[in-house]
């Protein structure tokens, strides 16, 4: 299946058509430190397993940058 | 008291500096360490390969050990600042958030009625917010109303150096507003320019263009530093009455030559 | 060299401070230590009786050994200024003075037609002339032609504390005449001021009532002290580019939310 | 006699008419450190031995003072 | 078309003047003629004895056959701006309405936030709605996408006539709404303050005290009918480049005098 | 009265205009006529086949019976203003001469130590002189003391319309020379530059460049006609009182929806 | 029954205990031209007949005056 | 012999060696009105005749021309 990650599409092989945010966090490989958004909604961590991704969806996976 | 506090801590430095825009991410560390700043901003952006930099600079911020303030730089909508907030607030472990709605493309003003709403949900979600806002007092207090207790109106557009436009409106948002923290945020391009923000009984400035663009960012940043004290303390001390007329500062009397007539 | 050169002799401060008008002579002697000044202005009047407190005056004076920079203020007439000059010359063992022929009653405004003559035969005479004056590029260069190796402009009347009225002929000054040492003298009344001076490019700044007429005199000085460091420092920075639009300090490529439609 | 200095009048017996300025200063009691003007013309403290004094001269007595 | 356009309407006269504070209500209608203005500003107060004086002044109004802009000076909330709005409405038998809705008691700011929430409910019961509002881009735009045709900046806090604290804003205000009717009301108190305004391409300057408040107020509502042309035929006259060298006017070739040896 | 005076002739109009630098000579007779001047400056040139123009250019001023006002533009020493001075005298049948004495070339500023040698030359041969001058009131103080009835410091230098850049130094001009005809002459860039002159009280304002270059040069000059009768009329008018805090026009009293509980 | 007009209470002596607009402004003597607002809403003209008003209400009666 | 005018030499056969300057400037063309001098020094019209020019002398004829 295909879905959206910080505006480029990733091809995903997972078992289900619903993976959970885990293990597609894991297949983009995601750095740490990292916060994430779907859909523009914030996803706490201690939710990342028990929510799952639809082909739909649109992930954002950030990280620090300098800002003034 | 001579600290700043901004919501309960409190900091020697009096000048907040932004992390963006350097040389290079070691002319930053020397920078920042050359303004003696203790409070950085900073923002967060997609992962990428790119920015792998990213890393680079996660590992300098955390060794100089500063008082990270997120901001929500980029968003043009509440929903955008309140999400952003949130990532900021779990990534950085920190509930202080500098709430940017950009409200116009070329000014980068911020949007005072969707600013308004966006600090509002934020306070009820437990952010300590430091708004960057125009130098409107109706909006400055509104926000100070609400619980922000740091107010940031902007000296002049960012990134464009020019000062404070309107050391009238920003006076006038000191006098009503005695009891919040004001910091002037954006516009700073010159030393003199802090200084004068300090004159006008600011607690604080918020720059970052005026030294990570200066031809020497370090040696800015010191400029910057004595400018924030050199405010700071010609506040306290209470400048000498501006006149009208000229007068003497040595004495006239017994000044020789003159003999009237006998 | 960052450091400030007058008539070859260097000195690390670039405060040059006035000896008159402080709350009492203790409170003077307090505020210079704390300016941080290595050169102070004072000046000659009748002995008298009730000027005792001139020898008083005089013993602080010495103890702080500073470089003193005796004025002809209050002379009206070249003759004046040419003997207050000469029993300053033999009674401090100095030839430095800072050169004052007042034109104006109400402004204090230096005559620019006779304080060139002045300058002229002190000159002659072998003193060292730093003369105060208005800020006339056509003026300064005369001067400084004449052998004045500090020219010393007024930002606005003595004892005004307006600042600099006109920061363009001040400026216009500097870039026509760089390699004369530039002093701004009188006018200044905060800190913000005397960084703007340093921020033109000009060498240093003498002040008085600024800091003697503060309401803490001594804290007012280390706020000048700051101030000055400040405005050199980031002269020799070199400033940003000052901009019309907006610029982002945090970078837009890589923010979150934005999905084009596929 | 009577002479001028710093605009007040200063009665002095002199032997002579014409005192020496050195005498003049003395009678005065003027205080070190000090420099000499008569009639607005600068006196060097070398001058004052030789320089005698009449009484339609001014003198100026002049010490440090604070100045901006 | 050199007329000033407000809700399809065409005037010749680019002064909007205000019918308070007069010596008396004589000098008020010569000061009105004089002005040259089309369009007056008054309100609506309680009926009592004591200003029965109101008759008089609406006989001489309805006499000056002026096109009316009542205002809601004095409301401080949504709901005193809506009814007060319509019963001038009815009163005046006019659907325009200067909206005033203030925030602060000191300054008498417009309340940026509730200000958008009255201009809102007006045009939907179909007002047209002419508001009075602070120098801030993002408000001045959603006022004019709601359907305001046009939208007034203040120059500077209502009376203090202090004329136009920011033209940097306001500038910016004109470049950004090109298609919006512009008029700079509050602040002005001098004609130099007018032609100002319209020298940064506003359309129009409403103003009461300058005029009212003058020793002669049939005088300077003279000079500014000149001011607003001067202002006006000079922004479309387009100005002469700002230069920072001198450039002579008189031609040097063929100065007399100077022959180089041969 | 409300007529200029220069030296015992009366003129309706308070503007003085500049010859060079027009489009064409057509462009420059209808710019000329649109202001209302009735003093028009001009100089002598070589001759020459180029300047053939020259005659043209003549008979057009002779055809618009202006006053003429020959200037010294491009001397750089008494000799040349002298010389230049009878040459005029003799050829336009004046004896008004507007003193013009260069002592930078970049700034064009006049010198102030030599200018006053040639205008005691020039007076005691008989000529009226107009001064122009910088902003220094010992300078300006010391022409009129001489006799020069009419004394013209400048706004800021010529042709490079930044307008009043030292308006303290103008109004304490002003201030001290009560009897003496003041005119603002070179750095007008804008009408609002004029009608500001003229509120400080300046008699008179002398341009050329700010209409002769404008995009449209006589609706520029129609522009100033109406700036000088704005600045003037508002002068003599007597300004509102400027403040500092907010003060309503419209009657607070008998506001609607008030009602104190009972 | 007294009514609250203006800020100031005005004593009515009408027949019914709620009165109409049109009397109550008759009674008040209100001087054209004038509008009208009970309990701060906006009462048109041709509402005044229908409108009745109970002593609890508080009207305004307004009339133009020179504004800013 | 050769003069220099306005900035430029001109060559003139004159009988004398010392021509007047009513002769020069009719050789010259001086085209009125116009305003001259020697040696950067005025010289009235009613001086022309009785003015002899030599050929070190440099001369100025000046026209009216546009001015600020």
């Amino acid at each position: 299946m295909k879905i959206k990650i910080n505006g480029e599409l990733l091809e995903i092989d997972a078992e289900t058509n619903t993976p959970s945010l885990t293990q597609v966090l894991e297949l983009y490989g995601a750095k740490p430190p990292f916060a994430v958004a779907i859909n523009g909604e914030f996803i706490a961590q201690s939710q990342y397993a028990e929510t799952s991704v639809s082909p739909s969806d649109l992930l954002d996976v950030v990280s620090p940058i300098f800002g003034g | 008291m001579n600290t700043l506090t901004i919501y309960g801590q409190e900091f020697d430095s009096r000048l907040l500096i932004g992390t963006a825009l350097y040389p290079s991410i070691d002319i930053m560390r020397q920078a920042i360490e050359a303004s003696g700043s203790q409070i950085a901003t900073l923002s967060l952006r997609r992962q990428s390969p790119e920015n792998n930099g990213g890393e680079a600079f996660w590992q300098i911020i955390q060794s100089l050990n500063l008082t990270l303030l997120p901001n929500t730089a980029g968003c043009h909508s509440v929903k955008e600042v309140v999400n952003l907030a949130k990532m900021s607030r779990e990534l950085f472990q920190t509930d202080w958030i500098k709430l940017e709605l950009i409200g116009d493309e070329y000014s980068l003003q911020p949007d005072p009625i969707e600013m308004v709403r966006a600090a509002d949900i934020l306070i009820k979600d437990g952010f300590k917010v430091l708004p960057y806002c125009t130098d409107d007092l109706v909006l400055c207090r509104r926000l100070a109303d609400m619980g922000c207790e740091v107010v940031m109106p902007w000296g002049s557009p960012i990134g464009t150096g020019q000062g404070l436009l309107n050391p009238y409106a920003l006076e006038n948002i000191r006098q009503r507003l005695p009891d919040t923290t004001l910091i002037v945020d954006a516009g700073i391009g010159l030393p003199s320019h802090a200084t004068q923000a300090f004159e006008l009984g600011y607690d604080a400035v918020l720059l970052n263009s005026a030294v990570a663009q200066a031809t020497d960012p370090v040696k800015m940043a010191t400029a910057f530093k004595h400018a924030a004290i050199a405010g700071r303390e010609g506040y306290v001390a209470g400048r000498m009455p501006e006149k009208q007329i000229a007068q003497p500062s040595t004495p006239t009397m017994g000044m020789p030559f003159w003999h009237q007539e006998t």
